[in-house]
């Protein structure tokens, strides 16, 4: 019963690795390059959880650290896919990454 | 002295990177200048050559300066490995009896080489610098003491070779040169991994390190008892004897490693395949005996039967497939196929006249087939085909031409009186004095027969009787009433002119004059052979039974 | 140096000299140098004369023997044999003095007639030139004292026939032939080289002296089956050279070359060669490779002379009987007439030297017409050659008061008692075959002689085409080649053809080598030249090999110490020994005494049926083709398939062209295109292999599906057909790669974690 | 949850870091240098492509000097751990700086650039900020060093290969690299993650000696070490982790595939071989037992996958530039080889053969810009004649290829030599890759010959129009690339003892 009314670790961990899994999936079957990033975003945040939990089941602050700088750099990297994004919007006209393969082979 | 005969045609290819381009006839004559000079250091090398220092393994205390001659030896490489102790690379030369004699015939095959190449118009500057740089490759091979430094100047001739072949050479001149390059660089590959796993087993008795030295590993007590390569080894050993062999017998070529070799030469332009007949082969054979065998001894020994019958295969083999070629050029590459298979089955007999005979055929090969493409190229120069049935008569319209042709055909097919014929004698006397050869020895004689019979027929076909019906040139009467020939479109001299004469004629007279007194070769062979044979066989001989 | 080794030097290099002043410099010199070789080959014969003088005449001493010899090749301290050295040397005895002197008097004799013969042909002076080397070769065969050295001059001797036969190389057929002669000539220096190889391998040494006593003193090793087979192996050279069948295919062929050139191979030098080597090797023939060569001469003998009946070319009736008493002599030394058997060597060299050397002068008169059935009546015309080759005719077929009678006669009376002592059955075969070729040798011989020379000119019977075929098949050289010949000009030849003949003809009567007509053992040549003891006695050979490799140092020893052990262990050969004694020397071999002694018992006996069996042969030429009782054509006709067995030569060349020349070419073409096709194929077919699969790799990425099939565990159907929907290049396709890769791996390791 | 530091602590905190200043001057340099071109980008007019160029130059080289200067100092860790200073580090410090130069140096060369973007702008500060990641991801000692440091390289890394804004291979390009690049980082931060869980500590020596002392869940260690393995193999360009690479070496601006082959695949390694052999407790008797999977294992198959992978798909490439991305993949099977062995030799031929990867690989790309500023394509068609009409050019790329294949006298060869070395040392116990290694290098030589076969082998199609001249400058960089080649292929001394030197990694003794 306590697993239900206690949230420990593995609660965490589970949410964790649904979202993993949700991130994986979008990243694996949607065709959109910006809901292809939003599953980079689930993938990263997955990630954050597991440190946010781990650092608090397992004490120190490492975990916090890193999580804060996973935020920030995905936060970045938002900034700079998303530029990118619309450059190859620009020279595609599309964004559905399955139509851009002129390299191949 | 070594260093400079090594490194001359190297330097000469410097000279002529500063040749502009145009200056055609200059890059020649600085090629033969280097060329010569090569041969000059060889005639004094072999003058002042001391026949009584066996060579092979080091002298007393692992020391090679008392055993073999002309010594440089100086630090090149000198790593730290930690624990593994020092990674020695030596620049390290020294010639013995089985190098000498190499280290001549690489020098009067490259002369003659050069004087070969006249002929060459089209980028005249890059193919005398690529030549120039496999020259020092290939002489660099036989003096080379030190494994890295030999597998080094190895692989050099590769890149040379394959643009030489692949530039200047015929129709079907890339597929020609990439085989080339990818067999022989196969067989050289699983060298490199043999080379750094006996570096690991070897100790230099001189310094306590871990060496490249050939020498030293020629002696097996200085092999570590359980590294991975040593006497406790005995599969790795056993393998690595497999492989170096494979490797080198690519480079001979041995059945059925051969197939690179009739391409190459077919396409090859003819004072290349006069390098690689000459020379190139020879370097299969020589690695087998200065590196393969010392080291594997007990491997040879276990092997000698499989190598011989190798031998044989390539002697009988060689001969059927040149037997049926129509291209005269891919008969000779066949027939240098057969007649490498002499060398192995001399080697295999593994006892001083099977390795003397082996040996000298080594030399003789190189000047007799080298003298073989030098025709085949005058001829081909002149008719552009090199189609066998498409001449007849020659014999009546250029004697002279039909007169070295004739004696090297002879020589070829191991006639008496020339120098071919010792060298086949002595393999199959050798095999034949050994119990383990003997009875390939006995097969392999059919080689004699088949050798005469392919190169009659085409000295038949090309030389003897009449012109043929659509034979590569006319047939005219001139106004003297006799019967002249022309080639479509030669402008030079019909019969050999004196460039042709000065490269054939000195291989002819070397041809005789070792085919009546073989011993100014053999004599600074045997010393060598006999030390050999000793290192090869840790108990007695037992040929007597 | 003894003076005789120092001049026997200079006549072997004599002619050798006079190659290479004429193979370089025969444009240059005034008649092209003929008189260069003449010349140089008289000064050789004078010395070889005064050799012959000094050792033949002077010593007289059937023993007599210098050798002398260098070290030509020095291997040093061989590991397992010690200093080892390849010595060539040279040795004199009284067979080598014979031999020179022969040699080098034919040789001269041709080099004379050739200045007639061959005037004109525009390489006359290469000619003369190829003529020394020949001379060379033989004689540094006949100087040999060892095997190598016997090997290199038998090759070269090849070398020279090859350039001699194939003289006139712008026929095919010359081409044709000299090729085949080098290539018999090979397969049985093939057979040689091994026997050379088989007891080097034992001693270590090529010399015959060495090995010879090594063999006496019992140092073979191997088992006695080896040591026959090095005798017959050696043999075979002589098979090749002397061509005995089966490698006597050859020699017809011969033909083609230059009519003097003939005389040289088949009568003094090259031939010869074969029997002399077999003569020199003689002491290690054992028993049962002895029978192997008495078989193997005497059936050459019968099947040459058979071969000879039908031939119509005048060339090839003197070349197959030229086999035919090759077989004689091989016969001879296997049955063991040792002496007897040189004897017809010298002899048969003279008298077939005249008789080609006539032929050549019928056929130069007769404007290159070499086909008898269209000469005749020649008799009147060249009284000369007439004359000339009827004796050495009457020579050739044995009749008595020739020296073809003596030396033929010691060969049969040997067979016959060769064939008693062993026992009679199937070795009575031998001389059996003997005679029999000797009634055939009388009678084709008289063919010829009547074809030739009687009757009536038979030129204009000769058919247009054919003759027109003929003429440019046979001895046309430039000089003669647009030179039809007429219904007239056929006269006797010039002097220096004539002389040759004359002297040669001189040489074939008996009293040049004996004073009895009927016995050739009274004369000098059968003293001075005298049957070798063997040094491997027959008596360790009986003996189970295992036994004998034990106990052979013994019985060697026994073997040396002699005669007087021989007559304590087998006192019926001692009456043998005896029998012989008065022949000068003894056997200490009891098989070689018994067939001594036999032999000299044969001797009356094997006269009077030689003798009947000449008649015989002689009588039936003359009822044939004299008094015209039996018609030949029909008689040819009666028996068809026995005369084109004959005429066609027993179809031995059309059986090697289909079996292994045939064989060979069709065997190398397999290979070659096994060479291109498999093992090359198999080589690009791994480069194809590996191309193939990089295919399939840079297809990976481009299906990935099929990809993935490959780095997944999955079904390859369902993952399949879910993922070929992706398409090429798309970077999801990528990323699901990389999610497979790892989650993949880890549902691996998982289900390996679990089970 | 968290005990604040005192005042005391937090002092002493701040002496330390102040301490620790001194021994990252090359990272502050460098970061300065990052800013003071945006600067000199922002604050001067007009066309200054040469003048950022130079100044980039000049900078980076200054920084060679605080580089250099940290020989001096100890080893040891910075930053609490965060960071380390060992002979290892300064290594990848000088490989990534020179490496930046080189780029920079064939961005000048390229004449690309000035067809494509107007103004070269803050590429040149972007290139110094993936010299900054690369240095640091040499000399993280933590998990969040590492991943802060490989982001920099990658994001920077985006935006480079995206430079070419309106060529739409670039574009592509950029945007196939970012979504692979961000997948694999996330999966790898992911598994960082999971490592945490173990073991609570994010320091490598720690987590280390944490695995060694206390258990640990196998299924779950299994799953980090692969999901890191894929953040790695994706820097690296390993076989299954090498899919952006073919793609993206093609599409981005060649200076910037020539450096990402060389430094970004570099500094991929430094990270590896130090997460590999420190995080990794070793001293151990079986490495598998203690993190429950043989990481050995893994890095073979990998190493074997890409040897095969690479250069049997390069074969079939008609442009060199992919050519030469899957010739990359293939070397870094061979560089994996080195660090399978586990020892300082390993290590050292690793190293060893970076450096001759850097020299082939740079001079191979320079020529590769050369040829394709004069002919305008990078197609292997195209390259037929260009032997006679770039004798240079021709013989200096024949050279880097024979150095890639591995052949003497270059100093590729020795890379091999020292690899194999490491291998054989080892007994016959990694005979079989070593087998491998030189099995492919047979095949290898096929694909590059390739090249020069175009070039000499077979004659131009069209003829020869213009000047083919490549310039004094780019004439002598090429010529001492080649010299360079050939020089450390006879004597490899200073290369090999400078590895060997280098070899030495902070928390390792060998």
């Amino acid at each position: 019963m306590e697993q239900l009314t206690t949230i420990g670790l593995n609660h965490y961990l589970t949410v964790s690795a649904f979202l993993l899994g949700f991130g994986l999936f979008a990243v694996m079957t949607r065709k959109n390059a910006i809901v292809i990033l939003m599953g980079v975003e689930l993938i990263l945040n997955a990630a954050n959880i597991n440190f946010l939990a781990f650092s608090k089941f397992n004490g120190g602050m490492q975990g916090v650290m890193f999580a804060l700088f996973v935020i920030v750099l995905a936060a970045a990297e938002a900034a700079i896919a998303l530029a990118i994004v619309i450059n190859v919007f620009k020279t595609f006209k599309t964004v559905d990454v399955s139509n851009i393969d002129s390299m191949k082979e | 002295m070594l260093s400079l005969i090594v490194f001359l045609p190297i330097i000469a290819g410097l000279i002529i990177l500063a040749v502009p381009s145009s200056q055609k006839q200059i890059i020649r004559i600085v090629s033969l200048l280097a060329a010569i000079a090569q041969g000059v250091l060889a005639v004094l090398l072999w003058r002042t050559y001391d026949p009584s220092m066996a060579g092979i393994t080091a002298a007393a205390g692992g020391n090679p300066v008392g055993s073999f001659q002309f010594v440089e030896k100086l630090p090149w490489i000198s790593l730290n490995l930690g624990g593994l102790g020092l990674f020695n690379i030596e620049y390290f030369l020294g010639v013995d009896g089985i190098s000498i004699t190499m280290v001549i015939l690489t020098a009067l095959i490259s002369a003659i080489g050069v004087l070969s190449s006249w002929t060459i118009q089209k980028q005249v500057k890059g193919y005398f610098i690529l030549y120039n740089l496999l020259a020092t490759a290939m002489m660099g091979c036989f003096v080379a003491l030190d494994f890295f430094l030999f597998y080094v100047f190895w692989e050099l001739m590769l890149l040379p070779m394959y643009f030489l072949i692949g530039i200047w050479g015929g129709p079907n001149r890339e597929y020609a040169a990439i085989k080339f390059f990818l067999y022989t660089l196969f067989g050289s590959v699983f060298m490199l991994l043999v080379m750094i796993g006996l570096y690991f087993s070897v100790l230099d008795p001189m310094t306590g390190n871990h060496t490249f030295s050939l020498v030293a590993m020629a002696d097996q007590h200085n092999f570590i008892k359980d590294a991975i390569l040593g006497p406790n080894n005995v599969m790795w050993r056993y393998i690595a004897f497999s492989v170096l062999f494979v490797g080198f017998a690519i480079k001979v070529p041995m059945f059925p490693f051969h197939t690179w070799l009739p391409d190459a030469h077919v396409e090859a332009p003819t004072p290349i395949s006069v390098i690689l007949a000459g020379v190139l082969l020879k370097l299969g054979t020589y690695g087998m005996l200065r590196i393969n065998f010392p080291l594997f001894p007990e491997v040879f020994h276990a092997g000698m039967f499989v190598i011989g019958v190798f031998g044989a295969i390539n002697i009988i083999y060689g001969a059927f497939c040149a037997l049926a070629q129509q291209d005269l050029k891919k008969m000779v590459a066949y027939s240098s196929i057969s007649h490498m298979g002499y060398v192995l089955l001399g080697l295999a007999a593994g006892n001083s006249e099977g390795m003397l005979g082996a040996l000298y055929q080594m030399f003789n090969h190189g000047t007799i087939t080298a003298m073989l493409f030098l025709l085949v190229g005058v001829i081909y120069d002149r008719a552009h085909t090199r189609q066998i049935d498409k001449f007849g008569g020659l014999s009546s319209y250029m004697p002279r031409y039909a007169a070295v042709v004739t004696i090297a055909w002879f020589a070829s097919l191991g006639l008496p009186g020339l120098s071919g014929f010792i060298s086949e004698a002595f393999v199959f006397v050798g095999a034949f004095s050994s119990v383990t050869t003997r009875y390939i020895a006995m097969v392999s004689v059919l080689g004699i027969v088949f050798g005469a019979a392919y190169l009659l027929w085409s000295l038949q076909r090309m030389f003897l009787g009449k012109r043929k019906a659509d034979a590569a040139y006319d047939l005219e009467v001139g106004a003297d009433g006799h019967e002249h020939i022309h080639f479509h479109d030669w402008k030079g001299k019909l019969d050999l002119d004196s460039r042709e004469l000065v490269m054939l004629v000195p291989l002819a007279v070397i041809t005789i004059f070792l085919g009546i007194y073989p011993m100014p070769i053999m004599g600074m062979l045997t010393t060598s052979i006999n030390k050999l044979v000793q290192v090869l066989t840790p108990v007695v001989l037992t040929s007597m039974n | 140096m003894h003076s005789l080794i120092q001049l026997s030097i200079v006549v072997l290099l004599l002619p050798l000299l006079s190659f290479v002043i004429l193979i370089f410099f025969n444009r240059r010199l005034p008649r092209r140098g003929d008189f260069v070789g003449v010349g140089i080959l008289g000064t050789a014969f004078a010395i070889s004369a005064y050799i012959f003088w000094t050792v033949i005449v002077q010593t007289y001493d059937p023993a007599f023997r210098v050798a002398w010899n260098f070290t030509w090749i020095d291997l040093g301290n061989v590991p397992g044999v010690g200093p080892l050295q390849i010595k060539m040397g040279v040795v004199i005895d009284n067979l080598t003095a014979i031999m020179l002197a022969m040699v080098n008097l034919i040789s001269l004799l041709v080099h004379l007639y050739s200045t007639g013969y061959m005037a004109g042909d525009k390489n006359y002076g290469r000619y003369f030139a190829y003529l020394g080397i020949f001379t060379f070769s033989m004689l540094g065969i006949v100087l040999s004292d060892n095997l190598f050295s016997i090997y290199i001059f038998w090759e070269l001797v090849g070398l020279s026939s090859y350039l001699l036969i194939g003289f006139f190389f712008e026929k095919d057929s010359a081409a044709n032939a000299q090729k085949k002669a080098f290539l018999a000539n090979r397969v049985g220096d093939i057979g040689m080289w091994l026997g050379i190889l088989i007891l080097y391998s034992q001693f270590h040494t090529f010399g015959f002296s060495e090995i010879y006593a090594n063999l006496a003193a019992g140092k073979f090793t191997l088992s006695n089956a080896w040591l026959t087979a090095s005798g017959i192996l050696l043999f075979m050279g002589c098979v090749g050279k002397s061509a005995q069948f089966p490698l006597h295919i050859w020699l017809p062929d011969a033909m083609e070359g230059p009519t003097p050139v003939s005389a040289l191979i088949h009568a003094a030098t090259m031939v010869a060669a074969g029997v002399y080597f077999v003569a020199r090797i003689f002491v290690l023939l054992t028993p049962d490779a002895l029978h192997v060569i008495a078989f193997v001469g005497a059936f050459t003998a019968f099947m040459a002379a058979t071969i000879a009946i039908t031939q119509n070319d005048i060339k090839r009736v003197l070349a197959y009987s030229t086999v035919s008493q090759l077989g004689y002599m091989v016969l001879g030394l296997g049955v063991g007439a040792y002496s007897a058997a040189l004897f017809h060597l010298v002899t048969h060299a003279f008298f077939k030297a005249c008789l080609f050397l006539g032929s050549g002068a019928i056929i130069h008169a007769m404007h290159h017409e070499q086909d008898m059935r269209w000469m005749g009546g020649l008799r009147k015309h060249m009284p000369w050659t007439f004359a000339t080759f009827t004796l050495a005719t009457l020579a050739l077929a044995g009749l008595p008061l020739t020296s073809g009678f003596m030396s033929k006669d010691a060969i049969l009376a040997g067979a016959l008692g060769f064939a008693t002592v062993e026992g009679g059955g199937i070795y009575y075969l031998i001389p059996v075959l003997g005679f029999f070729s000797a009634m055939l040798t009388a009678f084709y011989m008289g063919r010829q002689i009547w074809l030739v020379f009687f009757g009536e000119s038979r030129t204009h019977l000769k058919p247009a085409d054919d003759h027109h075929a003929d003429h440019h098949a046979h001895d046309s050289h430039a000089a003669h080649g647009d030179e039809h010949h007429e219904e007239h000009g056929v006269h006797e030849v010039s002097w220096n053809m004539r002389a040759p003949l004359v002297i040669l003809a001189t040489l074939s009567v008996f009293f040049v080598y004996s004073p009895d007509p009927l016995d050739g053992a009274k004369g000098w040549f059968m003293h001075m030249i005298q049957t070798p003891a063997t040094v491997v006695g027959s008596a360790s050979l009986e003996k189970p090999a295992a036994l004998a490799t034990a106990q052979q140092p013994l019985l060697a020893e026994a073997a040396v110490v002699g005669a007087g052990h021989a007559e304590k262990d087998v006192p019926e050969s001692a009456a043998a020994e005896k029998g012989e004694e008065k022949g000068g020397h003894t056997f200490a071999d009891p098989r070689q005494a018994e067939i001594a002694h036999a032999t000299h018992g044969a001797h009356y006996t094997a006269i009077y049926i030689s003798s009947i069996m000449v008649v015989l042969g002689i009588s039936m030429a003359l009822i044939v083709f004299v008094f015209k009782i039996i018609d030949p054509d029909k008689t040819a006709e009666a028996i068809r398939p026995l005369y084109l067995f004959s005429l066609n030569k027993w179809y031995w060349d059309e059986i090697y062209d289909a079996t292994f020349i045939r064989g060979s070419v069709i065997l190398s073409k397999v290979l070659s295109w096994f060479d291109t096709n498999i093992v090359d194929g198999l080589v690009n077919g791994v480069a194809v292999t590996v191309r193939k699969f990089a295919f399939a790799n840079a297809g990976f990425d481009k299906y990935v599906v099929d990809g993935m099939v490959n780095f997944t565990a999955f079904s390859v159907n369902t993952t399949g057909a879910v993922l070929r929907k992706l398409q090429t290049g798309k970077v999801q396709t990528y990323v699901v790669m990389l999610i497979i890769a790892v989650f993949g791996y880890f549902v691996y390791y998982v289900t390996k974690l679990v089970y | 949850m968290f005990e604040l530091p005192s005042g005391a602590e937090i002092q002493s905190i701040i002496a330390s870091l102040k301490g620790n200043v001194g021994f990252f001057l090359p990272e502050i340099y460098l970061s300065v240098l990052f800013m003071v071109l945006i600067l000199i980008d922002l604050v001067v007019k007009g066309r200054k492509n040469n003048l950022l160029s130079i100044a980039t130059l000049l900078g980076l080289a200054g920084s060679i000097f605080f580089i250099h200067q940290q020989h001096a100092l100890p080893a040891g860790e910075l930053f609490f751990g965060m960071y380390v200073l060992d002979p290892y580090a300064l290594f990848f410090k000088y490989f990534s700086v020179v490496g930046g130069m080189l780029a920079v140096i064939i961005t000048m060369a390229d004449r690309q650039f000035d067809r494509e973007v107007k103004s070269i702008g803050e590429y040149y500060a972007l290139i110094v900020s993936m010299v900054i990641g690369m240095i640091m991801m040499a000399s993280s000692a933590d998990l969040l060093m590492i991943f802060l440091s490989m982001e920099l390289v990658s994001l920077t890394a985006y935006i480079l290969t995206g430079y070419f804004k309106r060529n739409a291979r670039s574009s592509e390009a950029a945007l196939k690299y970012l979504v692979y690049g961000a997948v694999s980082s996330g999966l790898m931060i992911y598994g960082f993650s999971l490592i945490y869980g173990l073991t609570a500590q994010t320091n490598l020596i720690k987590i280390s000696t944490e695995l060694a002392a206390h258990g640990y869940d196998p299924l779950v260690a299994m799953l980090a070490t692969l999901l890191i393995l894929a953040g790695f193999g994706y820097k690296i360009g390993a076989v299954p982790f090498h899919f952006w690479s073919p793609d993206v070496y093609e599409g981005a601006p060649t200076p910037i595939t020539a450096y990402l082959s060389v430094a970004s695949k570099a500094a991929g390694f430094a990270l590896l071989t130090r997460f590999f052999l420190i995080s990794v407790p070793h001293g151990q008797p079986k490495i598998e037992d203690i993190l429950g999977i043989d990481w050995t294992l893994l890095l073979t198959v990998l190493s074997i996958a890409s040897m095969i992978y690479g250069n049997v798909v390069a074969i079939w490439q008609k442009n060199v530039k992919r050519l030469l991305a899957y010739s990359s993949i293939a070397h870094a099977g061979y560089l994996l080889l080195g660090i399978i062995v586990r020892d300082q030799l390993g290590t050292q031929a690793t190293l060893f053969y970076l450096l001759s990867y850097f020299l082939m690989n740079f001079g191979a790309f320079y020529v590769v810009i050369l040829i394709a500023n004069k002919t305008g394509s990078e197609n292997l068609d195209d390259y037929r004649g260009l032997g006679k009409r770039m004798p240079l050019a021709g013989a200096a790329l024949t050279v880097f290829l024979i150095s890639l294949v591995g052949l003497p006298p270059t100093v590729g060869f020795i890379g091999k030599l020292m690899i194999f070395s490491s291998l054989l040392a080892k007994g016959s116990l990694y005979l079989g890759l070593a087998l491998v290694g030189i099995l492919t290098s047979v095949i290898s030589l096929y694909y590059y010959m390739l090249i020069p076969l175009n070039m000499y082998l077979r004659d131009a199609q069209h003829p020869a129009e213009k000047d083919f001249n490549p310039g004094m400058i780019a004439q002598v960089l090429m010529a001492v690339l080649m010299f360079l080649t050939l020089y450390f292929g006879l004597f490899f001394t200073p290369l090999s003892d400078f590895a060997r030197y280098s070899s030495a990694l902070f928390g390792l003794t060998w």
